[in-house]
């Protein structure tokens, strides 16, 4: 019988290795994996390259994660923001590689990544200091960058509800980075607010097929704070 | 030199914007400014909202005690859904804005030059830090940009210029520019004055513009 | 108000233009538009390039457009199966253009078209004959072959339900090419089996936004036959 | 030559394959043969079949009676759908083809050559008009790729080569052959025997392939 369910968050976790590339979830405060950036933290694994829309905010969760010295890289859209101080510190400090992508191209090459095309070409960028040092080719009259995919060795998914295939739906504007990046990792981990019996969810209304992912766990968490 | 002119509050730009979208249209509308223009469309003109972090559909804030947790913009604010709205990932949604299927997106701006040039993610070109979101997505996606903001910084700087000094959002961009002065459109002629608040000459705005600006032909000719 | 939906299949296909490229949705007898292909061929363009999975059977639908010299050219996946009689008749008389592509190539051109993606690499045909004189290239020590996007004039799509904003569902394996199609047209209209009200649909199920929709005719057409 | 073993039928076939697919595994199963494997993995062993055309948990082919007109499959039969399934359009469904999500693909095939190469979509470099389907994507995108065929054609010639004579679907993506005489792993090495039906010989095997067999190491050792 195929059940993904683990028991705990450390379970959830395991063999998460020094060097890793990390997909986490989330846009703002909502669809962000919490319990799993937590367990990450008490899991210990370090060196990490972290994938993300923000660089984290206050001094939880991916905030945490960076302040205690484990992430090497982020790669994200919008680092700066409402309370970025832990990211603002380690950047200066130079203690911290950054990697800026347009969103909508980090959302591709996450995308990309896990449907098998290494590459594609994309207007954004083009012209731009984001688009330096990357080949240019015109189509139809329009100039465009060559992008590689993103591929992951873990990511961290927040869903509304899953069943033990791993079927996942989420929650409103909490599907975001989650659905994409749940194809993108080699590892993918799922931390459910709601654990459905199998054939519980809509065969219509799936967003992401237990086929993508690796481990789920019910972390009740409650609703996104702030 | 001071005239006699009217200067439009953040409130009244808004408002001025949402005039000019038909019903019918997909919109984005950035932070800042641009997210104030929603409370200007009227209820009975359909205009279904995007926001890029999988929102198609999206109505006014909540009253405070009606917040869906759960339901934020990409400015981060809590929205509501109008009936007919829908969910999506990221990648579905900048589809919709790279494959042009968005008919406008109104953005803040740094700059916006003669050409249609945009710089609105970093104001210096040593920032090894800034943070772009999706502008440079929806500047190069939408079928039309539109830009809102104040004519010039508090600096007095004209943030209308003959080529952006800031790092570009995208090349050739921008259609129309809404400021607390004037509507000016930006042709392969370079900045045309459609509209200027009531009391103010051109030549004034001229005087507060750093690139030349032209009336329409029809008023030339 | 916006309202999408046409009182008629001629309204429907209205302003189709001679030498347009028409995509046609359907996998099987499943989401077939059959009444949208039917009034295609009332309404007359000619000269039109065909982008589908198959090439037709027997001599209705599809079959039928191209038996009546219709169709200049196909672009498909799987032309040759049981009762595809007008295709081999037509491509033996050399009056049909052929362009074969596999399958999954087939439906991420479609979905790159829609996407704002003009080209991206894929291994599949590399080394094949349906990747000779296609650019290759070497990305983590495997090779891939350059694909354009394909985008339409005109998507004919079968939808399950649909409401006056354009937004779809499907059912079950009739969600198929047609979901993407609606992505990758200039005018896509929707032949759909049920109308919903606005709000009936629920959000977090909707397959087909309906930003994608240009045009909705309600035929309750009945179960694919066959 | 005669000799007196066995020769498996289709079923048997398909059952052998079954034999070596593990609970837990996500299978596309090609038309012919290898959708009759299906029939042979115990209701107790989950394994997730996927169909190209956007379904994933599919069950097995339904009663004459309790048919769902709107539920076919890649081979455009009618099947069910298992609890825990899920639907999904064209583009998805390539994604996890094409993706690396497939555990395993099995397919027919005209050839299979020592390297691995598969000849399974065109009979002749002639056909101008052959029918590629989901063949090419599958067989570059499973983890697995095993064939399961006939050992030879119908007018005696072997499906096992040095090099494939017909067009290509995909280079070296062949790891295992089933056929109704043999089971044979595609290695480095090339074609090394895993299994023989009962009562044929190695040599006799060998008579029937037309490329170089070999032993498992362990059994020349």
């Amino acid at each position: 019988m195929i059940d993904k369910r683990v028991g705990d968050l450390a379970a959830a976790l395991e063999g998460v290795g020094d060097g890793a590339t990390v997909m986490v979830g989330g846009f703002g405060s909502v669809g962000q994996p919490n319990a799993l950036i937590e367990a990450l933290i008490e899991q210990g694994a370090r060196d990490l390259t972290i994938v993300a829309n923000n660089a984290g905010a206050g001094r939880v969760g991916l905030a945490r994660l960076m302040e205690a010295g484990r992430v090497r890289k982020i790669i994200c859209s919008f680092p700066r923001s409402a309370g970025s101080v832990v990211f603002e510190e380690l950047f200066k400090a130079g203690r911290l590689e950054l990697e800026i992508v347009p969103q909508g191209t980090l959302a591709e090459r996450i995308r990309a990544a896990g449907a098998g095309i290494p590459a594609f070409f994309t207007a954004t960028g083009y012209g731009t200091r984001l688009g330096e040092n990357k080949e240019v080719r015109e189509f139809r009259g329009r100039h465009y960058i060559l992008e590689e995919s993103l591929p992951a060795d873990v990511a961290l998914v927040e869903a509304w509800r899953a069943d033990r295939w791993g079927n996942c739906v989420y929650r409103k504007s909490g599907r975001n980075f989650n659905a994409i990046m749940a194809t993108a990792a080699a590892l993918t981990i799922v931390q459910t607010q709601h654990v459905a019996a199998l054939g519980e969810i809509d065969p219509e209304a799936v967003v992401t097929p237990g086929i993508f992912v690796d481990r789920v766990v019910h972390v009740p968490y409650g609703d996104p704070q702030g | 030199m001071m005239t006699d002119h009217q200067i439009l509050n953040r409130a009244q730009m808004a408002a001025r914007v949402a005039q000019d979208i038909p019903g019918g249209w997909y919109c984005n509308l950035g932070i800042g400014i641009p997210t104030l223009i929603a409370d200007h469309i009227p209820a009975s003109r359909e205009v279904v909202l995007h926001s890029e972090n999988g929102i198609l559909g999206m109505g006014p804030a909540p009253e405070p005690d009606q917040i869906d947790p759960w339901l934020i913009n990409a400015g981060k604010q809590h929205v509501t859904l109008h009936p007919g709205g829908s969910f999506f990932h990221h990648a579905d949604s900048f589809a919709m804005i790279r494959g042009g299927h968005i008919d406008l997106c109104v953005l803040g701006a740094f700059e916006v030059a003669e050409n249609g040039d945009l710089a609105n993610w970093a104001t210096s070109a040593a920032d090894a830090a800034p943070a772009v979101g999706g502008a440079m997505d929806l500047a190069v996606g939408a079928k039309r940009i539109w830009v809102v903001t104040e004519h010039v910084t508090k600096d007095g700087k004209s943030k209308l210029v003959e080529r952006c000094s800031y790092p570009l959002t995208a090349l050739g961009a921008v259609s129309r520019i809404y400021t607390n002065l004037a509507v000016v459109d930006v042709t392969p002629q370079g900045f045309v004055v459609r509209e200027m608040v009531p009391g103010l000459t051109f030549e004034a705005l001229q005087d507060r513009t750093a690139a030349r600006l032209h009336l329409p032909e029809n008023r030339n000719g």
